[in-house]
């Protein structure tokens, strides 16, 4: 490895143990100053936080089809962006209109998918309808 | 399409009104009122907790202990105690307690005091962390270096003391007659507490 | 329309209603306050002094068929609930109507049913909005509204066993 | 050796700047919505309520933790820090002046969106070991947000690299030198769409520190506090934190890649001064956003990001590649 | 698919929400059955704060009611006081001096305004913008010296008397509530510019909340909420009380039933308002604030009264059965938002939490109110 | 001991171990999306020997980083396409329990 | 009376490992003077609670605007308004759940003593929450002016640091002119 | 060579050891948990260290790359994906301690082992020079010029890639 990256290394490490000490050193503190004991009248500090009630059912819920397709379409939209970086910072070195094309086909069947999800109603956030 | 960018334009617009809105009354001034430091003064007509009003003429209240008060209060916070003094027209309130914790300040107790003895106080920032502190003897309050003693009337003493003589008169007369358990009767129209309902 | 539909006793009900909302005087109105728990039947009443303009008592097996006839004329309910005649052995439910969609026309439908045994039959099929009123209806008196989807508990915590606006109720 | 010394100062000064700003950022806050709303704000802890972050602070250092019964105690425990961690490693390559940056890396800019994404998990993680409705919900919310608010970010920030052919930060501001029409947010030149493009980026960066108005992983009229319920004293301290450090790394990133960092508008004298008058013109716009609008709802945010956004920015990234190509 | 089927496949589960919790301004709970983001059932479950106020009313004398009547919507308490003073007159057929009741109408719209502001602000709240609640409590506390000037209280006021008022209002308020509605009036469209118009609150309220007019009449709803279902309907106008034929005024009606429309019902009701109080301060003869002849010992004949109101949040009726006695024999108060809310199940199913969230808060609930 | 960073066998053994774990993972899991992750692992091993081999041994440094990338989008490709086939199956199965899925279809 | 009657529930605030005169001065001064209120409005009483945070009465001077919605960082239980036998479990749970340490304040007669709705025979009211918890401050009125919650925080910031800094107010009444 | 503990290079190489740890911790934590959540939190952890070590193969692009599509986009959605599926671990925690535990042990630690012999005993010839210093500059060059089919390719995979897992996902849902 260069000196450089070495370098480059220890000031990332550096900064890590530092944020490890922002994080760590507070609830050090916490846990010397804090009060020991909560006081408590019918010994339910632990409990979920649910508005004052009990909760009901499980608290670890099966949750979130909607965010799911958004992750998914973040997923592989990432990884497609991400193929952008080094193109992008080798597009002035490569000479002539190719670039230019490759990153407009790249870009075009890209953007298929969110014309995709967009027709399929992926983005639609309607009423539905429950019969009670 | 169109409908597309001009929603998009038009949103943008309203967002900005809206800061400029904000920008304008942040570079207003506050309108805060300082409380500890500075303080509103009251409406005449606010009400606080009652209480006994001073009477310039007599130097106290003209609190007649008649008690329409503490009947007609929903809550039940008033408690007048009286007694009777000798030469004192009507009975002399010894005591005004009104439990201010369950008062409701509906103005039922002023509304119903003939002679408006009592009336809505300025006392806007009571706190404490005891609660018997808001179990007022408003009587104290309103003399809080000691009650003054009452009034007497020479001339009403004199006959009430006629009446008592005459009513003596009449009970030794009675106690020839009967047995000696009339004595008793003798203390009628000293102190008598109004009970409490 | 809808007499012809009507059982019998609620046919006198149902044109009487037609005949208040179009204005005509009804004769079989009863002017006089009875001192006894009053008949079935239909009383036109001085809005003036009272604040609604029909007053109708019906059996409790009417009160459904009522419901629906008011509702078929449009109206709302406004309110539902009881008052516990200690002294007849008898509870009272009274059921508000008011017409919203013009001149405002107001009727009380009331119903006796016997103390011991207070059932009546639910008009919340007809009035969602009665569902509530029902239930604390039945929560603070007792009164049993039979078909009722959910007689639980409404106002009152879940645990308790007393009707709290019975006259004879202590805590 | 030398190495270790700098290393060592730099970061006690950062420490020290971080610190400071993460106290008195929440201070400002207060204060600008005080006045924002008719009042005054924080006035009577210390003179200007200057005293109220160290009260704040040492308030909630000495407020108990309470672990829900049914949390994940490791995950629990770790969340905050894991966020706080991602935060100061952040600040390794901010340049704050032409030579007053900790390191200057090459990749610097990919480097920052990568610890940001990694700090996204750290949400999702504590909202999870909260053991709480709430907080679940809130973390997927929170996640699902800025993982949304990533890819717009991230193609804007494409279109930088496109036209300054660089990821290191400080060469990025290098390119802008010279006068303010330098700065890529005018840059007509080299993309007729900058300013938009400006535009795009500031609100994604926003929106992926949850910011009002798109906070709704602490939506407080839905979801109690978001994903962290369950965190009282400093677990919840060092997610607030970690919110205004992250702040401070938005407006930074924006300033850098848009206003030409540390460069003077008309050329002359550039230093950190520039860099922080710039940053802070940017936090101070956000925290002015945040007490102006209602809350946006989920939905409206994610189509916001694909409906509007995302497209923008891909156009504007073809169009960038044209104006290349062409001028 | 039937609701249970749909519950067995799909990713349903149970959140509370409330009692204790920022959205409900109360104590109302909401069970939530959702599946996802979606409602699936929304039951309201109330009682977190009932009272016992219909209770009180047989325990205590008709004089002795009357801070009860402060306390049930503590916001439009003063529309509370004039339909117990209302109901009362009606069955003691007492006469109210004319000036009584012009006073009446001015605190109870100055009433429904602060009313309406602290909605507006809370509403905003719900939606997460801090400032219009600020902006709405600063011209809000305007209202409420004023008030407190004539009444005494600043929000649960004791203030009607059968047959009158208990106090004259004088000259400063007279011209003090002048100021004010000179004051207040440019600050609506500020309101409108800053929140109205502002596209995020547009998203969130436009289309959301759709409650048909039908759907209002089965569910007993009034008020704003009716009148943004398109129902011209006003107890004001319809069954007029007080000097209000006297007035002249609008009813504000909205026909696409959204939470929208309710919102555009309520500002533009503060309007009607500022008319309704201008005109009456106008028109405000002299002469006393109290009927002479009002019996100092209540004893209604016998039989049942009703009498509703116009207050903030809709309809608001007592219905009272009297046994001519000093107490009442049974004192049914209906109150309006716990009409509105019942519909809340219904309207609610299949909609988004945040909307549902954004619709329950137009619906501009009091719970004390509707737990009573 | 420090300088384990500039020998190749030291990338190939941790991608030989990571790769075991994967396997580790493979078999032991019992549920669909466990397996998923023991599988991220496998080809986690696998890009670390290639970058390994590349940086070492290539005389082209790119190849094996423009490969490893295309692993990473392959990865996030089958990720995706897994995750939801296991979504699919679980809302089909209400299980993903890979025994309870043999079971139901035998 | 008052907050002894409630068995098994101390007043104070629970030590820590940590202790030395001056820290627990300086920890009680931090305390004071950032008493974040919970979010948790009863009935009527809860309205003036929002009037003291709003503009005119700020709170935030003190320090103590931050109405936190979850109990875990809320430091003072605000009790304004009236508890009844249903919504007692809830109290209980809320106050349980706070994190230390933590305050109390009964806000208006309902909270002190069932005020208005305590009357012989009443079903549902819990007359005064000091019978489940430990109150520390009490502010009465019906509602409290927003003037004595401030008047009250500033007695528990006095409670917390043996000290008052702000001036005392007494009351004045508009003469009318 | 043995660099001294506190030269840039001793610390770089005590970095590399602690990274390996971080690798290895993550692998256990990620295949040994027996919440699933954890198992991804191990796994992100993982990465984490895969990316350090990616640093030390001197690419620090694709370290970054190994950030943000592991940890920021897989992880994240492993943890959707989790939620969705089985968020209650405890059923899938059963019974596999015993048999099918040690035939795993066997299967891995056999593959490991093998692999591992493999790697320290090949005889593996290093290029004698280098043709470009692998920047990412060149990196795009490439994707440019020598390796633009599959830098199209890519971009057919992820479209068919995101077209299928909605399909897959969504099915069963709103299009009955
Ligand atoms: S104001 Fe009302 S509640 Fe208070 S003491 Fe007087 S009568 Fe009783
Ligand atoms: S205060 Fe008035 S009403 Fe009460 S006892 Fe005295 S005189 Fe009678
Ligand atoms: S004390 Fe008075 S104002 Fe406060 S909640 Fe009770 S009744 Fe309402």
């Amino acid at each position: 490895m260069e000196q450089q990256a070495i370098t480059d290394l220890l000031y990332i490490a550096a900064f890590t143990l530092g944020g490890l000490g922002f994080g760590f050193g507070p609830l050090l503190i916490v846990y010397f100053f804090a009060p020991r004991r909560n006081r408590n009248i019918i010994n339910k500090t632990g409990i979920p936080i649910e508005c004052g009630m009990y909760t009901i059912g499980p608290a670890w819920i099966r949750y979130g089809i909607v965010y799911y397709l958004y992750a998914l379409m973040f997923l592989a939209f990432d990884v497609d962006v991400l193929f952008l970086f080094p193109v992008a910072m080798a597009y002035n070195d490569v000479q002539g209109l190719r670039p230019f094309i490759e990153i407009v086909l790249f870009v075009g069947i890209l953007s298929l998918a969110v014309v995709y999800a967009w027709k399929k109603g992926v983005f639609k956030w309607e009423p539905k309808v429950y019969q009670g | 399409m169109s409908g597309y960018f001009s929603y998009l334009l038009n949103g943008i617009k309203s967002l900005a009104i809206g800061l400029k809105i904000t920008n304008k009354e942040f570079l207003t001034r506050p309108i805060t009122l300082q409380y500890p430091h500075e303080s509103v003064k009251m409406a005449p007509r606010y009400r606080g907790h009652i209480e006994l009003l001073m009477d310039s003429e007599t130097g106290t209240h003209t609190c007649i202990s008649c008690g329409m008060c503490q009947k007609g209060c929903p809550s039940n916070c008033i408690t007048v105690k009286s007694k009777k003094v000798p030469g004192v027209k009507g009975k002399v309130l010894t005591a005004y307690i009104l439990d201010f914790t369950t008062c409701s300040l509906c103005g039922q107790c002023v509304e119903n005091c003939k002679p408006a003895a009592i009336d809505f106080s300025n006392e806007y920032n009571l706190a404490s962390t005891r609660k018997e502190d808001f179990v007022f003897d408003l009587l104290q309050k309103l003399h809080p270096e000691g009650v003054p003693e009452p009034k007497v009337d020479p001339a009403l003493l004199k006959k009430e003391q006629e009446k008592i003589e005459a009513a003596a008169k009449a009970a030794a007369e009675k106690k020839e007659a009967a047995a000696k358990a009339a004595t008793e009767k003798e203390g009628e129209g000293g102190e008598k507490a109004e009970g409490k309902s | 329309m809808l007499a012809s539909e009507g059982l019998p006793p609620q046919k006198e009900v149902v044109e009487e209603v037609q005949a208040a909302e179009e204005g005509e005087v009804d004769p079989k109105a009863k002017k006089k306050e009875e001192e006894k728990p009053r008949e079935n039947g239909l009383l036109e009443t001085d809005y003036a002094k009272r604040g609604f303009h029909l007053d109708v008592q019906v059996n409790p097996d009417q009160v459904v068929r009522s419901a629906e006839i008011l509702d078929s004329e449009g109206m709302t309910m406004e309110m539902v609930t009881g008052v516990d005649w200690l002294k007849d052995g008898q509870f009272e439910i009274v059921y508000d109507y008011s017409f919203t969609g013009g001149e405002l026309f107001r009727v009380v439908v009331r119903c006796r049913v016997d103390r011991e045994k207070p059932d009546v039959p639910t008009i919340s099929e007809v009035f969602g909005g009665a569902n509530w009123h029902e239930r604390e209806t039945w929560e603070l008196f007792g009164i049993n509204f039979v078909g009722h989807p959910q007689l639980e508990r409404f106002l009152l915590p879940d645990d308790c066993d007393y009707y709290p606006l019975r006259k004879d109720f202590k805590l | 050796m030398d190495e270790l010394i700098r290393i060592l100062s730099y970061f006690v000064g950062i420490a020290a700047f971080l610190g400071l700003n993460l106290a008195y950022l929440g201070w400002v806050e207060r204060k600008g919505a005080g006045h924002i709303q008719r009042r005054i704000g924080p006035k009577d802890v210390g003179p200007y309520g200057l005293l109220q972050p160290l009260a704040d602070g040492l308030k909630l250092m000495s407020k108990q933790l309470v672990v829900p019964d049914n949390a994940d105690r490791l995950l629990y425990m770790s969340a905050p820090v894991l966020a706080m961690v991602a935060t100061v490693i952040l600040f390794v390559t901010i340049p704050w002046g032409e030579n007053l940056v900790p390191r200057e890396f090459d990749y610097g800019l990919i480097m920052i969106f990568a610890v940001a994404s990694a700090a996204g998990l750290s949400i999702l993680l504590g909202g999870w070991a909260s053991g709480n409705k709430y907080s679940l919900i809130a973390g997927t919310r929170a996640v699902s947000q800025s993982v949304a608010f990533e890819i717009p970010m991230l193609i804007t920030a494409i279109t930088i690299v496109m036209i300054t052919g660089t990821m290191n930060l400080n060469e990025i501001i290098r390119s802008q030198s010279g006068m303010f029409w330098n700065w890529n947010v005018f840059a007509l030149d080299k993309s007729i769409l900058m300013p938009i493009s400006f535009l795009v980026f500031f609100v994604c960066s926003m929106a992926e520190i949850n910011r009002a108005p798109f906070d709704l992983g602490e939506a407080e009229s839905e979801l109690v506090a978001g994903y962290i319920t369950e965190y009282g004293g400093m677990g919840f301290g060092l997610f607030m934190m970690a919110e205004y450090g992250n702040m401070m790394i938005g407006a930074s990133l924006t300033t850098i890649l848009f206003l030409g960092g540390w460069q003077c508008p008309f050329g002359l004298f550039p230093g950190p001064h520039w860099f922080l008058l710039k940053m802070y013109f940017l936090i101070w716009t956000i925290v002015w956003i945040r007490w102006t609008y209602p809350r946006t709802t989920l939905w409206g945010l994610l189509n916001l990001s694909w409906k509007y956004l995302i497209p923008f920015s891909l156009v504007n990234l073809l169009v960038t590649a044209l104006f290349i190509k062409v001028f | 698919m039937t609701l249970l089927a749909q519950s067995q496949l799909q990713e349903t589960f149970e959140l509370n929400i409330g009692p204790q919790h920022p959205a409900t301004h109360g104590v109302l709970r909401v069970k939530v059955i959702m599946d996802g983001e979606y409602i699936v059932k929304a039951e309201p479950v109330l009682g977190y704060i009932h009272r016992m106020h219909e209770k009180m009313g047989e325990n205590r004398t008709w004089n002795q009611f009357w801070p009860n009547l402060g306390r049930l919507d503590y916001l439009s308490a003063i529309a509370y006081n004039h339909g117990y003073a209302g109901l009362l007159e009606r069955a003691m057929g007492i006469e109210v001096p004319e000036r009584a009741e012009y006073i009446r109408v001015i605190t109870v719209e100055l009433n429904r305004l602060q009313s309406h502001l602290l909605w507006f602000g809370a509403f905003i709240l719900d939606l997460g913008g801090f400032t219009p609640l600020m902006y709405a409590f600063d011209e809000r506390e305007q209202i409420l010296d004023l008030l407190e000037s004539v009444t005494g209280s600043r929000l649960t006021y004791c203030y009607f008397r059968f047959g009158g008022v208990y106090n004259d209002v004088d000259d400063d308020f007279i011209t003090g509530t002048r100021a004010f509605i000179k004051r207040l009036r440019p600050q609506i469209p500020m309101y409108h510019d800053l929140v109205t118009k502002n596209v995020i609150l547009m998203e969130r309220l436009v289309d959301i909340g759709h409650i048909s007019a039908d759907m209002c009449r089965k569910y007993g709803a009034t008020g704003p909420v009716l009148r943004g279902s398109g129902v011209n309907f006003d107890i004001r106008k319809n069954e007029p009380y007080s000097v209000y034929p006297e007035l002249d005024f609008d009813v504000p009606v909205y026909h696409e039933c959204d939470s929208m429309a309710r919102y555009m019902v309520r500002m533009d009701e503060m309007e009607q308002s500022m008319r309704i109080i201008e005109q009456a301060l106008d028109k405000m003869p002299d002469g006393p604030v109290k009927a002479e002849k009002a019996p100092k010992i209540l004893k209604p004949p016998k039989g049942d009264y009703h009498f509703a109101v116009e207050a903030a949040r809709g309809t608001f009726s007592m219905r009272t059965v009297s046994d001519a006695t000093n107490t009442s024999y049974r004192m049914r108060l209906r109150s309006p938002t716990y009409s509105n809310l019942s519909l809340f199940e219904e309207a609610s199913r299949g909609m988004l939490l945040s909307d549902a969230l954004a619709f329950m808060g137009s619906l501009d609930l009091v719970i004390p109110e509707m737990d009573r | 001991m420090l300088m384990l960073s500039s020998q190749l066998n030291t990338y190939l053994v941790i991608g030989a171990i990571l790769f075991g774990f994967g396997v580790f993972g493979l078999v032991r899991r019992p549920s669909l999306i466990g397996m998923l992750i023991a599988a991220e692992l496998v080809l986690c091993g696998a890009s670390i020997n290639f970058m390994a081999f590349s940086h070492f041994l290539a005389p082209d440094p790119t190849t094996g980083q423009i490969i490893t990338l295309f692993i990473m989008a392959i990865a996030a490709a089958e990720a995706a396409i897994a995750m939801s086939i296991v979504i699919a199956v679980y809302r089909n199965y209400k299980s993903i329990e890979t025994e309870d899925l043999v079971e139901l279809n035998g | 009376m008052g907050t002894e009657s409630i068995s098994g529930i101390e007043t104070s605030v629970p030590s820590s490992i940590v202790q030395f005169h001056m820290l627990d001065q300086l920890r009680a001064l931090a305390r004071a003077n950032s008493l974040w209120p919970m979010t948790f409005g009863l009935a009527c009483c809860a309205i003036e609670m929002m009037s003291a945070g709003a503009a005119r009465f700020d709170l935030s001077r003190f320090g103590a605007e931050v109405f936190r919605p979850s109990p875990r960082q809320a430091d003072l239980m605000i009790v304004a308004g009236t508890v009844n036998k249903k919504m007692l479990e809830p109290v209980k749970i809320l106050y349980d759940q706070m994190t230390e340490p933590k305050w109390v304040i009964a806000m208006g007669n309902c909270a002190i003593s069932g005020g208005p709705f305590k009357f012989k025979g009443q079903y549902n009211v819990i007359e005064g929450v000091d019978s489940f918890l430990p109150v520390d401050v009490y502010v009465p009125g019906c509602p409290p002016r927003p003037e004595a919650l401030i008047e009250g925080i500033l007695e528990l910031e006095e409670k917390i640091t043996g000290t008052r800094r702000w001036p005392r107010v007494k009351p004045e009444t508009a003469v009318k002119g | 060579m043995n660099p001294s503990l506190f030269s840039p290079e001793g610390l770089a190489g005590l970095i590399f050891l602690i990274l390996i740890a971080v690798t290895m911790f993550g692998a256990v934590v990620a295949t040994c948990s027996k919440r699933l959540i954890r198992s991804v939190t191990g796994l992100a952890i993982c990465f984490v260290g895969v990316a350090g070590l990616y640093y030390f193969l001197n690419s620090p692009f694709v370290a970054m790359m190994q950030l943000l599509i592991y940890v920021g986009a897989v992880c994240v959605t492993l943890a959707f994906a989790i939620m969705l599926a089985e968020p209650n671990e405890a059923k899938v925690a059963r019974k596999i301690t015993g048999l099918s535990g040690g035939l795993a042990a066997l299967c891995g630690g056999a593959m490991a082992y093998a692999l591992g012999y493999a790697a320290v005993h090949g005889e593996w010839m290093a290029a004698a020079t280098k043709i470009n210093d692998g920047s990412v500059k060149t990196i795009g060059v490439n994707l440019l010029t020598q390796y633009s089919m599959v830098f199209e390719l890519v971009s057919i995979v992820l479209l068919v890639a995101i077209i299928g897992s909605l399909v897959l996902a969504r099915q069963g849902r709103d299009e009955e």
